[in-house]
């Protein structure tokens, strides 16, 4: 069973068809996606930037506790969206607002959990997304199992299972990747690659000659893209929704990006890493490189930017408006119906706010 | 209702059967439970029978808890088996971080139907690690339902209804139980998670037991009457959630207590029973209640093993020590 | 003896640097405590000072305690950060299997002189895994010697302790209490795993407290103070071993007792200490011990958590509540 | 840093040098061992054989409790044992009695798990073997730790670490072969693929070409061996052990081999797999062909088979003697010295025991 083992091994550099200067790329093996997606990835990626600077400033005006920005990587997330049809699934990390968004997601519901209001914003079945995951690469083993049960039942849905560098460090993304190849789950992997995991750099992270190389493994395909550059990870994850849809078992792709922003608002960078590395990656911006390519009319482009601040705007609506603290809650939801024991904790937390109402 | 006299192993496997024919959802799995039916022969015949319903997985307890909560997700009802007590604890942050919270994250938008079978405690010669009373941990985990049977006919009814439950059950197994026999009532069961029940009526005083101690405990109460005591025994079969109701109205009923557990005592489901029945029947009391149970110290070996685990000596001596007025 | 005034997350740093000074075999690792010196800043400066003696690992923190187990296993003694209470859980199976039993394993011919830290509780507006008070997980397990100071001298003086003890210990840090300010006696420490102390003497109800609640506590007592009621305050300070002799004439001193702690009440800490001091004390307690817990529920979100929390209100109304004669 | 990533891929097929007939086989990259360190591993080989019928009977007459045997899989484990150093370490699972004793320790220390007088019989560190290991694959990292300190230290140690095809495939499997690469932690992982874990054959455990092609995702030089080739084991393992004690960092050596009996003696193999199956390894047993190729006189022979005799008797004799159970034993290695509760829960124990000897 060893005959054919390299085509399991990703490519010895990651695959490109856009430059950072935004002129194309040739690729033996890909072709760049139709001029109407990279439109819509136009789109997304202006709204996808401008969600990332939203987010950041409602953080310093305190309408958000914390904010992990993906700045610099919204290529990967923008791309991991458009690729999916209706009836997939989207698994986030917490880095992944863009992603979520993509998926149809209110961007106010999106931000539920970062705003402080409760821990998931969003109806996981409505646009078919899960939760986003704070414990790193559990949400992985969670994919494979809706995808397992979904394969079980003969249903053509492809679940794409989004993962940091850091995160596959984990023994759950070791489990998560096993299961999916013994089970053939139609599972697409996607290891964000952004070079670090909060201060700790990648080499710290693992000796391998890249993370795709975990693929073979497990016997799963792997490939490396660029992910600065939105065609290529859409023809790449395209492909590899694909050939999942088909029946050919979990793929990996490792997308190669940087984080230019620090770990969340709350981390210091420059503890760890230095001004001119992250300058250096300036120059690959995912945004700048797609819409040199498309070089679109500026009436295009304004549409674009005019959508990305209706966004903002409507985030920064919501962001604004308080909801009311309701303590019922606490107890409503931590099983189908609330125990004896809970309906005597929720009655004295009652008492006490009537107390306090009567004593105002 | 049919009636069958089983193994409390084979009223669990009847259980599963009963499950996955009447619900399509119900699907089985975890390590060697397909066609050698797990190494307690719980699930056999299961894979012969339903196919791809119930499945052998890579070894990873992790993987396995974290694709049954993908599957719950997605419209099926997982009921996966740790192959022992110890060999969960590779599942623990499954477990905690998300089977006992996805429903509270949601707003219950997302329920998880699940059910984790776990053989557990000792009294079987098992070596470290397979003998373990791990129901602390998942008991005081909020979001989670815990129980553990003490004969086969509860051991169907809570398997069946756990399946059932729109909740996810952790479900203990007292491994030294497996090979105990009775009467089952098959089919239809009527609710028994959350109900404690009195095993054996008695006035003086009353042993408050659960899974692999209630034999003990019933031992314990048959010995005691021939000495002339009487000790009402209560099967809580339920831990989580807990059956205040009947628990304190047993004690109240006879003023005095005892708490027999296999799990070191320390921090522990005996600990909650003590604390909570004190704080409700306080001035009921004749004696502090008193705690039968193992030792805060790891598991011994099997030659051991007898000198950890709460007897009936031992138990009774607990009793004699509250406090009667005639000694 | 020197003194300074620190916050207890730099009393936390000094306690490592001291020990890192002093004996060769302490190394520190975990996530991010390398160059970016912890996300609480605990470990900053240390690999600047000692190189390679502290490091930073892939992100893994099953490996992160079984690498630490090796280490401990050959000569050095590791301290090792877990980043948040919540993901201390995948090392659940390397801690209850192998730290806490690897002395009893073979027969104390294999210490493990190792501390696991980790940033615990609530109280700082932390979302969803990052608020976790998992003590009752460790302090249910035998093997393991469970701590958690409330004050920055404590801290300096536990760690220090802890990283010389030839046992294993969870080291629970209270996160709101980071940058809690006090006097600091730096240098050689006086024992104070297994002893608790009294904060504050009073003598009309005892308040048991440790960790993040011993403020909350001590609040509690000041306010009654003004309202002409004698609150006495318990600071458990370490949870295994714990310290029978202490708290029980405490309360047998006052009579009447209120736990406080933050983590759900069910099968936890607080229902140990309720069990133990009743069984010890029944006779000298007019009242049944009351607990102020968190709710049986998952950590609340941060707009929320204030109704969760012990707060001096609640523990208050508890107090009120222990049966008092005039009322 | 991709450009010779393919190093560390193992070869198509495991390494061989004496087929199962007997026969050496000419391998490019490895040799013989000389004669020498191949007639001590055919008398470590019969031992191992003979203790394993020996173990097995005892279970038979309730001597010990249970017994997971080595049996067609002494090869592997008399190989891993006698290419380490004295100062080396070992790190055995549950079946690796044969590799425990291969160190040196007496057969009797190391079966007393097994006869269940206590959790470990041996003191690890007289002979640098780790207490053997139940949860699966959580002895990984602490070899990792093991072999850390000893390099801080400048120490030339070298730890082998042993695993099961089923162990690759949980969480600490995959952490400790990362935390080994990125520390280049002097380990060699040597995996006893013996193609079922209890009755999960390897097909249902991974989907890869091979286990040794996990090495690659984490930077780890990669090698497969034929299990039952002592000849091939000491070399590959030899070169693996000296790779490692060069600084080269950690090791991975995929042992394909087979587990001829039940899992243990509670296990019934009949429920998974076919007798024709099993009936096919017993053509490639690693004893009957050393003993081929080696062709040794009989009077030698008969020495190793009277050594592995003495052996045998001496582990009859060890297990029939009784020891008695020990009530302060159960409290006097929890903690360096006894908490107070402890004291007390010892009291209670010395208590009913005086009352039962009064009684008697
Ligand atoms: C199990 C677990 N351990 C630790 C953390 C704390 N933590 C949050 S993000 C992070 C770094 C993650 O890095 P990476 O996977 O590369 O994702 P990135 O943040 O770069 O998107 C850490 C250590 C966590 N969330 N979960
Ligand atoms: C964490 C864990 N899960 C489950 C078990 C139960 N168990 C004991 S041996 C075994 C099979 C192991 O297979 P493998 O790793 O291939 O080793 P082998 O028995 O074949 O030597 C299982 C599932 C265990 N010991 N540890
Ligand atoms: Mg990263
Ligand atoms: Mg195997």
């Amino acid at each position: 069973m060893t005959g054919d083992a390299h085509h399991l091994l990703p490519t010895a550099t990651p695959v490109s068809l856009i430059g950072p200067d935004g002129h194309p790329v040739a690729d033996p093996a890909h072709s760049l996606p139709a001029p109407g997606d990279l439109r819509r990835a136009l789109a997304a990626l202006i709204t996808a930037r401008r969600l990332n600077d939203q987010a950041y400033a409602l953080v310093r005006q305190g309408r958000l506790a914390v904010y992990p920005s993906s700045h610099g990587q919204e290529a990967c997330q923008v791309a991991s969206a458009q690729v999916l049809a209706d009836g997939d699934w989207l698994f986030p990390t917490y880095r992944d607002t863009v992603a979520v968004v993509g998926r149809g997601v209110d961007p106010v519901e999106a931000l539920t959990l970062l705003k402080g209001d409760w821990h998931c914003g969003w109806d996981p079945y409505e646009h078919r997304v899960a939760p986003h995951a704070t414990p790193l690469a559990t949400q992985l083993p969670h994919a494979v199992g809706v995808a397992h049960a979904a394969r079980m039942r003969g249903e053509p849905t492809v679940v794409m299972a989004l993962c940091g560098d850091g995160g596959t460090s984990e023994g759950d993304f070791h489990e998560a990747l096993n299961f999916a190849a013994v089970l053939r789950a139609p599972v697409v992997f996607l290891i964000q690659n952004n070079e670090y995991a909060i201060s700790v750099p990648l080499a710290r992270q693992t000796a391998a000659p890249s993370l795709a190389y975990k693929g073979i493994g497990y016997g799963i395909p792997s490939e490396r893209v660029d992910g600065n550059d939105v065609a290529a990870l859409l023809s790449v994850l395209g492909s590899a929704v694909a050939r999942a849809r088909a029946g050919e078992g979990p793929q990996l792709v490792e997308a190669h990006t940087y984080r230019m922003q620090a770990h969340t608002n709350a981390d210091d960078a420059t503890r760890y890493r230095t001004a001119d590395e992250v300058e250096a990656w300036v120059m690959r911006d995912p945004l700048t490189r797609l819409s040199t390519f498309l070089d679109l009319p500026a009436d295009d482009m304004t549409a674009m930017n005019d959508e990305a601040e209706r966004v903002a705007a409507h985030l920064r609506d919501g962001l604004n408006r308080d909801v009311e603290p309701d303590a019922a809650q606490l107890f409503a939801h931590v099983y189908a119906a609330p125990t004896a024991q809970l309906r005597e904790q929720e009655a004295l937390i009652a008492d006490e706010l009537l107390r306090d109402g009567a004593a105002r | 209702m049919m009636h069958e006299k089983l193994t409390m192993a084979q009223a669990l496997n009847r259980a599963l059967r009963d499950s996955m024919t009447e619900d399509e959802s119900v699907v089985v799995f975890g390590e060697d439970v397909g066609p050698l039916g797990g190494v307690f022969r719980v699930t056999d015949g299961l894979s012969a029978q339903f196919g791809e319903r119930c499945f052998d997985t890579p070894l990873a307890e992790s993987g396995i808890v974290g694709v049954a909560v993908g599957m719950a997700m997605n419209g099926m009802r997982p009921v996966v088996e740790m192959q022992f007590d110890a060999f969960a604890y590779p599942a623990f942050e499954q477990i905690v971080s998300h089977v006992a919270k996805m429903r509270n994250r949601t707003r219950g938008k997302v329920a998880l139907p699940m059910t984790i079978r776990i053989p557990y405690a000792g009294g079987i010669g098992g070596v470290e690690h397979h003998c373990d009373s791990s129901e602390a941990y998942y008991a005081h985990t909020p979001g989670l339902h815990v129980v553990a049977p003490s004969t086969p006919g509860d051991a169907y009814a809570l398997l069946r209804e756990s399946i059932a439950s729109p909740d996810p059950v952790v479900f203990l197994e007292p491994k030294k139980l497996y090979w105990a026999k009775d009467e089952v009532a098959l089919g239809a069961v009527s609710p028994s998670i959350g109900k404690a029940v009195i095993r054996r009526p008695g006035t003086d005083a009353t042993l408050i037991a659960y899974g692999p101690s209630v034999p003990v405990a019933l031992e314990a109460a048959e010995v005691a009457d021939r000495e002339g005591r009487s000790l009402q025994v209560v099967d809580l079969r339920s831990i989580v959630p807990f059956d205040d109701e009947t628990v304190c109205a047993a004690v109240r009923s006879t003023g005095r207590a005892v708490v027999v557990a296999e799990a070191s005592g320390f921090a522990s489901v005996s600990s909650e029973i003590v604390a909570r029945v004190t704080e409700r029947c306080f001035h009921s009391l004749a004696a502090p209640i008193r705690r039968v149970t193992g030792f805060d110290i790891p598991y011994p070996p099997p030659k051991l093993e007898h000198l950890h685990l709460p007897g009936v000596d031992r138990v009774l001596d607990a009793v004699d020590d509250l406090q009667w007025e005639d000694s």
